[in-house]
């Protein structure tokens, strides 16, 4: 009986969206393209968009609208409504942001439909509120901190650590910590989208650490380094891929070579996939590919994949199609952890000079088949 | 050490309250002359630091860019002045914010149509690069000293301008009774213009120094608005003196706050929750101060004549 | 010059003084009015006749001294507690809600007397308790006729009246009149001087007024007051023939 | 009794409102009807504080507190149903709820005592001291939220599913617009009898004259303090059900952003007017979705929109339609 109304629903749904030979699939990408922050969003569309054109005809039957969230919640809840009520996506994708991923993710997933993420990784819905229908295929936010925390422990005495005051500050201090341990030589919270440092900067002189890791997305970053730089502190500085990566490497200039920063993608990173998205990207943009482009080109190589094994009418096939991550990462090797997660290696690189343009280059591993610490929390079955 | 570091931090908030001063005066100046409540002010912040990094990339040149950011700055505001504030002067304070408050939409968005949304880079001049020794035996950024180099010269200017020139005097005559000085035959509407582009200058001034330490960006200046509008909610609105005052008092609670605070909850706590409960009361703590300040003095420190 | 309060007095002032920086608006000020009198307050411009009644009805606070109204002490009451006591005021320059009709300005004062302003349910326009003692008020100052208009368009004699009938809705045990003849026409003046008349009966009345005439056909005592002090109190004519009244205040050369 | 002619538009402008999402759907636009909720829900919001700014002249830049209070409460109480994890108050435990009747409440409660200790210090001031202080104190609970990291911080909270309604699948769009909109016209009657009552006329008497106030024995203060509160709960209230909405509440909802919004739409559909902000959030939202949709740059032309109304209509849409206001 069950299995008879299945049946019936998914026929009215063909009625509805008119019958095709290969199955469409309608994505709704979310992401930043104004604001502050639309450098990160525009690199994930455009990684996006590539794979799709990479892929050719066995991405032909893929739709993609695209909309503008200004790194506003409400407005990104707003766009999800809209998206899944009226345009009836069949998978959300494209948010950078954390607390967007929060308001926008669990509604969507209960809702029916697929979420992947192309940056975002909030702890909570690793753990707790992990669903089969969400899929992270870049990171959990805590893996490049660890990394640093791994790195820190093996290379530095006293290492001093800053972050906004905020959950993914937090989160980001403690992921340093899991690895480094508790013993720091400060420990200072931040203002959100605080734009003078001098205060902490002093207090990182008087404090005697032999390295300062910090995680300051964004134009917080932005001025921090320049700042740091002005003041004649010369105590080397660490942290995350994000603060360190392609798109915001020129508005700090020089005041970042030399920082060791994490991340699990770097351009030198040496296979095929990698070299062909490097390659096709700046052929067609101009410019090199951030982190985040990288991500979202997976991203959508991955729906690619699991397009080609089952209908997105069919949730349950297309779900272990997803789920067995058979595509050429760009990372090397990529596979799902049990709350649908990555399992993946995280790399150290240093910001070089390469010919007038910063860039990172990788100097160390510090994890192979990196797993998240929230995995136990997560109950799906 | 520990001395050093206090005075590096007592140093930190005369820079950021300097800084506020320069705004705040604006404000003060602007409604004590005026009657009129601005909260584009922020705006004008803006365009100082946008005309400052645009100008400094095209020569190269910071000195030019701060000439420009006083001049854009200025101009701005006159002609906001001319095309609407003029309009607002006999409105109640309602149609004030409204107007000012649609004045922000249009300057936000109109600037990040013309420079786009990625926030433009502007470096410090090269002369006012490095750091100098102080008391204690640390060191202090120049050009953080210079900043409140620049903040005590504008004070003294602002208080000469006033109590020694005929454009003081007018201003006086014009903060204690509007009549009197149309009957004088001073010209109402050039000196309100004038005042106006003054108070502009002043926030442009300031954008463009600060753009310079931070990023210039779109909606660099709300911020700063807020908290210059503290200032001269505790200062007494309409009081030069209650801005500086005030400035410096919110630039010394501040920075000692968010100095201070965490060490303080640290005696309590462990130290990662301390950073959090104190770095969030901090946050406030301008904020309690004001309403100390107000709950013993409804009229701020320093009550001009009329509210 | 300092006289006793009598036991009758209703409202009585010992010993005010106001200063605004070197000007002494009040000056050792002692006065009392009594059960069904009209006490005049004459004297020159800038004399502080207002500021005396400001410190009265409590919108400003004297330097020193004491206020006793009704036996009590006031002094450290605000401007709506003494109003609900009965202090009822009129203003030298009309002090109305403009927007509102003059019924509505005088069923405010109704509502006040009756006590709570805090309901929030039931309409005012159809609650005959606020409506039928606003309409007796305006009826008694003549202004019936013009109960539905704004206050803002009533004429300067009109408000004058209106602020009168607000007084007499509050109940007040004793009225503070602020020139309330300024700018009203001659018959006006006759028609308001007919009235207070007639008003002294129910609560005695201070009355500030500049016109003379009225002063002289109304009032049983006079207060003059120069520089901030009481120069002279007396019955009219002994106000009349004071030489140093006539001195200061009536450009008296003799 | 004749009607007059803007009881006719407000009933025009109440039944459009309803209209709207059946018209939606009707045209198999279902996204209609959220805006639709929203329109209702930001009126809402602003039929609060025309209490304390058309009706008491006191022109508050904070009420984005009490629209945030109250989406936290909804969010909180929310969470911690879901999590089943009771409140601990040391001497005693109180659960989450995620039925709407006992969020409201409590946000009716939280956003009152809110602008019971706000409205305490600022009404101590008037006129730009108010409007400034306003606006810091509600920048103070917009730090506090974004610093304060047990529930979410500067990441918001989510809902995970909209909160229940006795007897109504409020996951279906419709159910939740008619909730509102029930809500919203409820409000509206609210305040029609607060304006009509004593109380109001004390209240519009003080906005008017203060000193008249005063010297007819009604203390100006204590009246504008009960005004003030009763805003804030309707504001709170408005909050609860945005939260709700979207499922998702952020310290975005204390932005002064939204202060000045909030004031706009009173501005748009005009002062001191019964369905003023009802018409100022009709348009609104109306103007953010089109212009929203036709340009990134829509912010640019709201303020050149702003700032023609500010200057040259300042009825609002109200006005422009019903002529002057009248007052009885």
């Amino acid at each position: 009986m069950k299995k008879l109304i299945a049946a019936s629903i998914a026929a009215l749904a063909m009625g509805v969206s008119g019958i095709a030979s290969a199955e469409p699939i309608k994505i709704g990408m979310i992401t930043t393209l104004s604001g502050g922050g639309a450098g990160l969003g525009i690199d994930a569309r455009d990684g996006f968009m590539l794979a799709l054109k990479n892929a050719g005809d066995a991405a032909a039957e893929i739709e993609v609208v695209t909309e503008d969230d200004g790194q506003k919640p409400e407005l990104a809840v707003q766009i999800a409504d809209k998206m899944i009520q009226s345009d009836q996506v069949d998978i959300l994708t494209g948010i950078i942001w954390s607390n967007l991923a929060m308001a926008v993710v669990p509604s969507a997933v209960a809702q029916g439909k697929f979420y992947l993420s192309v940056n975002a990784g909030p702890s909570p819905l690793a753990g707790a509120l992990c669903n089969e229908n969400y899929f992270n295929v870049a990171y959990q936010n805590d893996n490049f901190h660890e990394a640093m925390g791994q790195y820190a422990s093996e290379n530095y005495e006293k290492t001093f650590i800053m972050a906004p005051n905020y959950p993914a500050g937090t989160d980001a201090l403690t992921g340093f910590k899991r690895f480094y341990g508790d013993d720091v030589a400060g420990e200072i919270y931040t203002q959100v989208g605080q734009t003078d440092y001098a205060a902490e900067i002093a207090q990182i002189r008087a404090s005697g650490a032999d390295s300062l890791f910090i995680f300051l997305p964004g134009g917080m970053g932005i001025a921090f380094m320049k700042q740091y730089a002005q003041s004649g502190v010369d105590i080397p500085v660490i942290g995350p891929g994000f603060s360190f990566s392609q798109d915001v490497l020129p508005a700090i200039g020089e005041a970042a070579l030399g920082v060791k920063n994490s991340s699990s993608w770097a351009k030198d990173l040496d296979n095929e996939a990698s070299k062909k998205f490097v390659e096709t990207f700046q052929a067609e943009y101009n410019r090199l590919p951030s982190i985040y482009a990288a991500q979202a080109y997976d991203t959508a190589n991955l729906i690619v994949s699991a397009a080609g094994k089952a209908s997105v009418k069919d949730a349950e096939a297309f779900r272990a199609a997803l789920k067995e991550a058979d595509f050429d990462s760009v990372r090397g090797k990529f596979s799902f952890n049990t709350n649908n997660h990555p399992i993946q290696d995280i790399y150290v690189t240093e910001v070089v000079d390469e010919g007038g343009v910063l860039t990172n280059h990788i100097i160390a591993t510090a994890f192979t088949d990196h797993k998240d610490a929230y995995a136990e929390q997560c109950q799906m079955q | 050490m520990q001395t050093a570091l206090f005075i590096e931090q007592i140093l930190n908030g005369l820079q950021l309250g300097v800084m506020l001063f320069l705004m705040a005066a604006g404000l003060t100046l602007i409604f004590g002359v005026m009657g009129l409540i601005n909260l584009a002010h922020g705006s004008l912040y803006m365009v100082g630091a946008f005309a400052c990094a645009a100008v400094a990339a095209a020569t190269g040149s910071f000195w030019l860019g701060l000439a420009a950011s006083l001049a854009a700055a200025a101009a701005a505001g006159a002609i906001m002045e001319i095309l609407v504030i003029r309009r607002l002067y006999e409105r109640d304070h309602l149609d004030q914010v409204l107007a000012t408050f649609a004045l922000i939409l249009i300057f936000s968005e109109g600037t990040r149509w013309l420079f786009g949304s990625f926030p433009l880079y502007l470096d410090i001049p090269k002369l006012l690069q490095g750091t100098v020794p102080i008391p204690g035996g640390s060191r202090y950024q120049l050009y953080r000293l210079a900043i409140i180099g620049v903040g005590v010269a504008v004070a003294v200017g602002l208080f000469l301008l006033i109590s020694k020139t005929r454009l003081g005097m007018r201003i006086r005559a014009g903060e204690s009774d509007r009549e009197m000085i149309g009957a004088l035959g001073v010209d109402i509407r050039t000196l309100y213009t004038v005042v106006f582009a003054l108070g502009a200058a002043l926030a442009g001034l300031a954008g463009a120094m600060v753009g310079a330490l931070q990023s210039v960006q779109v909606g660099m200046g709300e911020p700063v608005l807020i908290l210059a509008f503290v200032v001269i909610v505790i200062g007494g609105i309409g009081s030069i003196k209650g801005a500086l005052v005030g400035a410096l008092l919110v630039g010394l609670v501040d920075t000692m706050g968010r100095f201070l605070l965490p060490q303080l909850f640290g005696m309590l706590m462990p130290p990662s929750q301390a950073g959090l409960v104190g770095g969030a009361l901090a946050s406030m703590l301008i904020y309690i101060v004001m309403a100390f300040v107000l709950a013993m003095r409804p009229q701020g420190l320093f009550p001009a004549a009329k509210g | 010059m300092v006289e006793s309060s009598g036991p009758d007095a209703v409202l009585s002032i010992r010993d005010l003084c106001k200063s605004f920086g070197a000007l002494k608006a009040t000056d050792h000020v002692s006065l009392d009015l009594r059960d069904g009198e009209i006490h005049a307050l004459i004297g020159p411009n800038g004399a502080g006749k207002s500021t005396l009644i400001h410190q009265i009805a409590g919108t400003l606070r004297p330097d020193a001294g004491e206020i006793d109204f009704l036996g009590q002490p006031v002094g450290h009451l605000g401007v709506a507690e003494r109003a609900r006591l009965g202090l009822g005021r009129s203003f030298q320059v009309s002090s109305l809600a403009p927007e509102f009709s003059a019924l509505r300005n005088v069923m405010l004062a109704v509502q006040s007397r009756q006590g709570s302003s805090f309901r929030f349910f039931r309409p005012v326009m159809r609650d005959a308790s606020l409506v039928d003692p606003a309409m007796a008020a305006l009826e008694r100052v003549g202004l019936k006729d013009r109960a539905r208009i704004p206050a803002a368009e009533l004429s300067h004699g009109e408000r004058r009246q209106l602020e009168i009938a607000i007084a007499l809705a509050l109940g007040s045990r004793a009225f503070l009149l602020d020139e309330p003849m300024a700018g009203m026409g001659p018959e006006g003046s006759r028609q308001l001087t007919g009235f207070l008349d007639r008003l002294r009966g129910e609560a005695p009345i201070l009355l500030i007024e500049h016109d003379m005439d009225a002063v002289f056909a109304l009032a049983d005592r006079v207060s003059v007051l120069v520089y901030g002090r009481v120069i002279a109190s007396g019955s009219v004519d002994e106000i009349r023939n004071d030489a140093e009244v006539r001195r200061a205040y009536l450009g008296d050369p003799a | 009794m004749t009607i007059s002619r803007e009881t006719v538009i407000n009933l025009a402008l109440a039944l459009l409102l309803l209209a709207i999402p059946y018209a939606a759907i009707q045209l198999g636009n279902p996204f209609y009807v959220t805006l639709a909720t929203r329109m209702a829900i930001l009126g809402l919001a602003a039929v609060g504080l025309n209490i304390a700014l058309g009706l008491g002249g006191l022109v508050s830049f904070g009420h984005a507190a009490f629209f945030g209070v109250g989406g936290y409460v909804a969010g909180i109480l929310a969470s911690h149903a879901m999590s089943m994890q009771p409140f601990n108050f040391g001497l005693f435990t109180l659960s989450g709820s995620n039925q709407m009747p006992v969020i409201w409440l409590v946000a009716l409660v939280a956003g009152g005592l809110l602008a019971a200790a706000i409205g305490a210090i600022s009404l101590r001031t008037s006129g730009v001291y108010f409007i400034m202080i306003t606006l810091a104190f509600a920048q103070m609970t917009y730090y506090f939220a974004i610093s304060w990291p047990a529930y979410g911080g500067e990441d918001g909270l989510s809902i995970l599913i909209r909160n229940q309604f006795p007897g109504v699948n409020t996951m279906v769009p419709l159910n939740y617009f008619l909730i509102c909109y029930a809500v919203l016209i409820a409000a509206i009657l609210v305040s029609m009898l607060i304006r009509d009552s004593r109380f109001g006329a004390a209240l519009q008497a003080s906005r008017q004259n203060e000193v008249r106030v005063a010297s007819v024995g009604i203390a100006p203060f204590r009246i504008r303090l009960a005004a003030f509160v009763i805003s804030g709960m309707m504001t709170a209230l408005a909050g609860a059900l945005y939260a709700d909405l979207n499922r998702f509440v952020s310290p975005s909802m204390l932005s002064w952003h939204m202060s000045g919004e909030f004031i706009v739409l009173i501005i748009l559909g005009g002062v001191g007017r019964l369905y003023g902000p009802v018409a100022g959030a009709m348009l609104f939202v109306m103007f953010e979705f089109l212009l929203g949709g036709m340009t990134e740059r829509w912010q640019f032309f709201l303020g050149l929109v702003l700032l023609g109304v500010v200057l040259f209509a300042r009825g609002g849409l109200i006005g422009l339609l019903a002529g002057r206001a009248r007052h009885g």
